[in-house]
């Protein structure tokens, strides 16, 4: 593993990693947003296995493994169990159509880079660089909570914004304790697990889980 | 040996004017009856008015308590202690050691036992004459302070000695528009104080247009007679200030027997003759309606300011 | 100009008072007073005629005020209690009332023939009957009104002026 | 910790914690005396904290560790040590008080929160002199604002109008608070967090900087004090709470406010310009005439204390206000007087006022009711108390003997010193404000003759008057505590000299100029002396020879009913109210006043002419209040209701406004 190839395979992970934000974006069905968080959660993986293979760290691969079993295996399992049963979650009716939001995905992203130039600045490793894909994806991970309809692309929303803040946290520092990493992943467990009983809830008393009829118990 | 000699003439000052006060009531009855044309009793009819409630038995009505009963010695008690301390006779000494702001303070303390007894009757009449006694009294005590920081402002200090010292040392500083405006400022806070005419009419029986006398409708006998004493006493040390303040000739400023026997009977001819004037004025004026008196005070206030403001422009 | 005015007015009247009217007899218990008098007067029912005379009494013209006599608002500060007209019926309980509000040395003075012997209304309905039934009376003025010279006389008999 | 004041100091503070413990922890019978006796030791332990520091013991340590930021930072000198007397001499009376007070059965003053919340409340009062760093002063003056808002609503559930009550209390505390807050952190954001650093920075600071932290100060201070502009939740506060709750607060928690003045005016900020001091000195001169002149119409007797506390902090006010423009236009033996009487009038004031609340709650214990016009006739039923109650009104009117004639005495003193009067400003204030306390003064005594004459004389008005019985040993105990505390600061004003030298030597001015002579109260500067003890003597001598005499000599006393004209019996109805007592004054301030009178007559079926009732209802309302208040309040729930129609429920909305949120910061991080 010379360090050109691992600087190699390091970017094509931030690319791919960032590349499927913008997919989720993109993409209506459920079903493919689940698919391509499964490979956002591989390559926030490999991202985290790279850089503890730079620093020879075996703390650090620990952590990587059990990123990747969450990120990559249990989470979206639970997501299937919900997709499955609430059949009419097959389409994220978008507030803002497709092509607008691909348009604000580029603008945010920009907005990354820009904000991120003062942290690229100071990190010390040259895997720093890259922090600005995660800060993208946290922002891209906001837009889609913020502008989908179903309660489904919320849960997924918030995935995207966890996934975003892990890659900040392992570019810019070139890897997190282990404390915080498990304390990051349990509560994030924890939230899919509340939002999964919580539309499986709202399912089961008010038919469709669009948010937008929810208003009315407010008054 | 001074000491002693300062205490046995501060009593003797009080008194003298524990003697004076019942005249200067004959006078200021005499002279207003000459006015109207009557034949007026003899200037002493105080006197035995006096001689003859000490000798009857006090009554208090049945709800009153402590307040009711104390009020007459306490009143008798201030003006005492103010006829005691202030420069009326000599400025040496305990005589003229008190200070304008503590006198001020006792007379308004003798006001108020006399308003808490007028309360403590719990008749309508004592509430009355002791809401509006209250009224007057807050009002007056502005312009009695601010004509206090008119004088002492000339002076550099409130204390009554060094005020009429000062004025005994350089006779013009007298007649400057401060003082002169502070004398007319005090003399109608006196004429408030003591409830004569525009303020209050003494000798009326119409109980609802009564201030001073409806506290005092349920006295009798001794009870009465110290109050009537002390309220010719309040009269007299106040008619003293004004003369001794704005008139300081003839005061002893030494201890010598002499000097303040000649100083008393300066003193004693200066507060006839305003008594007299008192007297002489009230003829001629109407009493005031009582929320017209708010008015009279505030133009008093207005003097005691400007009386204030001329100390600075001019002094 | 009003202030010259009337100074100029007072110069020019001078004393109006008339000579003193010669004191009857006094009482013995008013030896007490010792020239000071306080007079509260109380109106048990009569027609007025009294009271105007009583005023004169007071009035520069006779002027009781130069023998110590002094009317006063409140039967506490009262030695002589002078009643007029015959006691009516509602006024006996007042009358009797303001007698004991009154402190020891009292006198009563009954002014006018009704409160000698209810004059002109005895056996009137509402009459309830003389002053003496109702309150001790020392001194009686007859009259009907009595003269004020009569009024201030007795008044100055008990003063002892 | 062989430092006195350390010892004292730490042992008021255990005492009270353990006052704490005690509350929560034992039976209801038990709890009230228990929690009493640890509430006076520890108040006993503050008082000689604040004599130690007084004489000279000065004490600071610093415990980083406590606090997790920035660490506890205590600090006691000269003009904290003052002020831990007056309060520990407070809390000290309140103890005993609340072992009668607080009763056997448990709720009410005597339930768990309350006495837990008691003794906490006087321990943060405590801490917040010794405070000496930004941060534990702020924590201190927000543990105090909490645990006072908890005792104010001790007794919400019997009183409905508590509630409405709190809400002002904590609306205006908290507020008062904010501004403290930005106050202080933009003072330490320049001149660091240590009170000794800011000491050594400020005179480097610009004025204008300085100016602001000082405005924004003195809002919260002013609010703390209940300075009339921001005072509408003293009445009510102090009309709720319960009485000993209301005494503390309003003889120690209110200083509290004075103290933080001094405290950054003086001292942090190094005596700042003239304009300054003409702001609290005209706070001080509003506070005194709008606060006595709404105590004389109030009928409710603690409603009357609360504003009286407003008039009398108003006095203090003004005495700092002049102190400070004496000092910043050179004239230092005049400024160390007026802050010399400013500072009497403080401890003055808690003694008094503590005598004067302790007394309304035996009042209202006996009764049941606060309002004048149903009292009266307690003279004979509650002579202790009422006895107590005069004393202390005495004081309260500012009456030659009592103590607040003192230092009402030294504050015009320094007002008339001639010497003072350079620059117009000055030239002018004086005699204005001369002018204000004499009418503030005037106007108080018959304030208190009303409280006192129609609440305690005569005979009662309602038969919840007639039924009063005399409280338990205790409460007149404590407030023959404060009493005596009253007498002593009366007869020998002169004691406390050296302690005000002391306090002006911490705040870098001059001794004041007054002689030390026990007897008198000597100014050296002018010749001005005044003898309250020969005084006290004479009067009282006088008192006893006149009535001893006339007992003796003369005839016996008669006892009759009272003149009522000759016709029926003079009934309760006859007597003159609180009410009808103030009207002229009421009439004569009915410009500032304005009360609100509506008269409805209601006439019989038949004809218009005959009058079947009238009914007249008038009511003063605080007129500051609802000039400035009502407005603010309805501007503020305009922009509530505009504030509501943003959160319409539709969870998008919240996300979007997050994510906005974000970006915005983002771009401002890059333009910046």
């Amino acid at each position: 593993m010379s360090d050109g190839l691992s600087a190699q395979l390091l970017n094509l992970c931030c690319g791919l990693f960032l590349l499927t934000a913008v997919g989720v974006l993109w993409r209506r069905q459920v079903s493919s947003l689940i698919t391509l968080l499964t490979v956002q959660g591989l390559m926030l993986t490999g991202i985290a296995t790279l850089l503890a293979a730079q620093h020879r760290n075996a703390e650090a691969v620990g952590i990587a493994i059990g990123i990747g079993a969450l990120k990559a295996a249990i989470i979206p399992w639970m997501l299937r169990r919900v997709h499955n049963q609430v059949p009419d979650a097959r389409e994220t009716r978008p507030l803002v159509n497709v092509s607008a939001s691909l348009l604000a995905a580029a603008g945010l992203t920009l907005l990354a880079y820009a904000a991120a130039r003062p942290l690229v600045a100071l990190a010390p490793s040259a895997s720093a660089h890259a922090t600005p894909v995660g800060i993208a994806v946290v922002l891209l991970g906001f837009f889609l909570a913020a502008t989908r309809q179903r309660a489904i692309s919320q849960i997924i929303g918030v995935l995207l914004i966890d996934n975003g803040i892990a890659a900040v946290a392992f570019l810019a520092t070139g890897g997190v304790p282990l404390i915080v990493e498990l304390g990051v992943s349990a509560d994030l467990a924890l939230a899919v697990l509340v939002l999964q009983i919580l539309t499986s809830r709202l399912h089961e008393t008010f038919g469709p889980t669009d948010l937008d009829e929810l208003r009315e118990l407010h008054d | 040996m001074t000491e002693l000699m300062a205490w046995l003439i501060a009593a003797a000052q009080a008194l003298l004017l524990a003697l004076l006060a019942p005249v200067v009531m004959g006078v200021t009855k005499t002279v207003r009856a000459r006015l109207e044309g009557r034949a007026s009793g003899r200037v002493g009819q105080p006197w035995r008015d006096l001689r003859k409630l000490l000798r009857k038995p006090p009554t208090s009505p049945t709800d009153s308590g402590i307040f009711f009963t104390a009020a007459p010695p306490m009143l008798m008690a201030t003006s005492l202690i103010v006829a005691a301390t202030a420069p009326f006779i000599t400025t040496v000494g305990v005589a003229g050691s008190a200070d304008l702001i503590v006198v001020v303070g006792v007379l308004l303390l003798g006001t108020v036992a006399l308003t808490l007894a007028g309360l403590d009757t719990g008749t309508a009449f004592g509430g009355m004459g002791s809401s509006r006694e209250m009224t007057i009294a807050a009002l007056v005590e502005p312009t009695l302070l601010l004509s206090v920081f008119a004088l002492s402002a000339r002076v550099g200090s409130t204390n009554l000695g060094a005020i009429v010292n000062a004025g005994n040392a350089d006779p013009e500083a007298v007649f400057t528009p401060a003082s002169l405006l502070a004398f007319a400022a005090l003399a109608i806070a006196t004429l408030a104080e003591t409830a004569r005419i525009p303020v209050d009419n003494p000798s009326t029986h119409l109980e609802l247009t009564m201030v001073h006398e409806a506290m005092i409708l349920e006295y009798s006998g001794r009870d009465l007679a110290l109050i009537e004493w002390a309220s010719a006493m309040r009269l007299t040390i106040l008619l003293g200030l004004l003369a001794n303040l704005f008139a300081p000739w003839g005061i002893a400023t030494t201890i010598s027997l002499a000097w303040v026997v000649a100083g008393a009977g300066f003193f004693i001819v200066k507060v006839l003759g305003l008594a007299a004037v008192l007297a002489a004025g009230e003829v001629f004026v109407a009493k005031l309606r009582l929320f017209r008196v708010p008015e009279l005070l505030a133009g008093s206030f207005a003097l005691a300011l400007l009386a204030v403001l001329a100390s600075y422009v001019l002094a | 100009m009003a202030r010259v005015g009337l100074f100029g007015k007072i110069l020019k009247t001078g004393r109006v008072a008339e000579p003193a009217v010669p004191a009857d007899e006094t009482v013995p218990k008013a030896a007490g007073l010792g020239g000071s008098v306080q007079v509260r007067h109380v109106d048990a029912g009569s027609c007025n005629g009294c009271e105007i005379e009583i005023g004169q009494a007071f009035s520069p013209v006779y002027d009781a005020e130069r023998h110590g006599v002094r009317l006063v608002a409140s039967p506490r500060h009262a030695d002589v209690l002078t009643v007029t007209g015959p006691v009516t019926v509602n006024m006996a309980g007042p009358l009797r009332k303001t007698f004991d509000a009154m402190p020891e040395p009292r006198l009563v003075v009954a002014v006018g023939d009704c409160a000698r012997n209810c004059g002109v209304f005895a056996g009137g309905h509402g009459v309830h009957g003389s002053v003496a039934e109702v309150v001790p009376v020392d001194v009686h003025i007859p009259g009907c009104p009595p003269e004020p010279a009569q009024i201030v006389a007795t008044l100055r008999g008990l003063s002892g002026r | 910790m062989t430092d006195p004041t350390a010892t004292a100091l730490v042992t008021a503070l255990v005492s009270a914690a353990s006052g704490a413990t005690a509350g929560l922890s034992l039976p209801a019978s038990w709890r009230a005396r228990v929690v009493g006796t640890l509430l006076f030791l520890s108040g006993v332990a503050g008082l000689l904290a604040g004599l130690a520091a007084l004489s000279g013991h000065d004490w600071q340590t610093d415990l980083p560790d406590l606090l997790p930021l920035a660490g506890i930072k205590l600090a006691v000198d000269g003009l904290s040590g003052w002020f831990l007397l007056l309060i520990g001499a407070v809390t000290a009376t309140v103890g005993v008080y609340t072992i009668g007070y607080a009763g056997r059965d448990g709720h009410g003053p005597g339930s768990r929160t309350a006495m837990f919340t008691l003794p906490l409340f006087t321990a943060s009062m405590l801490l917040v002199p010794a405070a000496a760093s930004v941060p534990t002063f702020l924590l201190c003056w927000e543990l105090m604002a909490v645990t006072s808002l908890l005792l104010v609503m001790t007794e919400h559930r019997r009183h409905e109008q508590v509630r409405p009550a709190s809400v002002w209390y904590a609306a205006m505390t908290q507020a008062g608070f904010v501004t403290v807050l930005i106050g202080l952190v933009w003072l330490a954001s320049i001149a660091g967090l240590d009170f000794t650093a800011i000491r050594t920075t400020t005179p480097g600071v610009s004025p204008a900087v300085k100016g602001g932290v000082f405005l924004l100060c003195l809002f919260g201070f002013a609010s703390k004090a209940g300075a009339v502009p921001l005072h509408p939740w003293l009445p009510r506060a102090h009309a709720e709470a319960p009485s000993h709750v209301s005494a503390l607060m309003s003889a120690a928690m209110v200083k509290l406010g004075v103290y933080g003045l001094l405290r950054v005016g003086f001292d942090l900020l190094g005596g700042g310009t003239g304009w300054w001091w003409l702001t609290v000195a005209a706070l001080g001169a509003l506070s005194a005439l709008y606060g006595i002149v709404q105590a004389v119409v109030a009928t409710d007797l603690k409603r009357l204390l609360a504003f009286s506390t407003s008039e009398n902090i108003g006095l203090v006010l003004l005495g700092v206000g002049f102190a400070g423009m004496f000092a910043s236009s050179g004239q230092p033996a005049v400024a160390a007087l007026a802050l010399a009487a400013a500072l009497l009038h403080t401890i003055n004031h808690a003694g008094f006022k503590t005598l004067l609340f302790l007394g309304a709650g035996s009042v209202v214990n006996a009764t049941g009711t606060r309002d004048l016009d149903q009292l009266g006739g307690l003279s004979k039923r509650m002579a202790a108390t009422t006895a107590l109650f005069a004393a202390g009104a005495l004081a309260a009117a500012a009456l030659p003997p009592g103590n607040g004639f003192v230092s009402e005495w030294l504050l015009l003193q320094s007002l008339l010193h001639p010497g003072g009067h350079t620059g117009t400003v000055l030239a002018l204030g004086a005699p204005v404000a001369v002018a204000i306390i004499a009418l503030t003064a005037g106007v108080g005594v018959a304030t208190y003759v009303k409280a006192v004459g129609t609440g305690f004389l005569a005979r009662p008005r309602s038969s919840a008057a007639a039924g009063a019985h005399e409280s338990p040993l205790s409460m007149i105990a404590a407030m023959a505590m404060a009493a005596l505390a009253c007498a002593a600061l009366a007869i020998v004003p002169a004691l406390s000299v050296p302690a005000i030298t002391q306090v002006a030597a911490s705040l870098r001015l001059q001794a004041p100029p007054m002689g030390t002579n026990l007897v008198s109260l000597h100014l050296t500067g002018i010749t001005a002396t005044f003898w309250p003890l020969w005084l006290t003597v004479g009067l009282v001598v006088a008192v006893g020879a006149l009535a001893v005499a006339g007992r003796t000599v003369g005839k016996a006393r008669r006892r009759a009913i009272a003149w009522d004209c000759g016709d029926g019996p003079l009934t309760a109805r006859m007597e003159y109210t609180a009410t009808s007592y103030a009207e002229p004054l009421q009439r004569i301030f009915d410009d500032t006043l304005a009360p609100e009178r509506d008269l409805d007559v209601t006439h019989e079926e038949e004809s218009a002419y005959h009058i079947d009732a009238i009914r007249y209802r008038q009511r003063i309302p605080d007129r500051i209040e609802n000039r400035l208040y009502r407005p603010l309040i309805v501007a503020i729930a305009r922009l509530g209701e505009a504030a509501r129609r943003l959160a319409p429920g539709v969870m998008h909305r919240y996300l979007a406004y997050m994510l906005t949120a974000l970006i915005v910061v983002l771009v401002a991080g890059v333009i910046r």
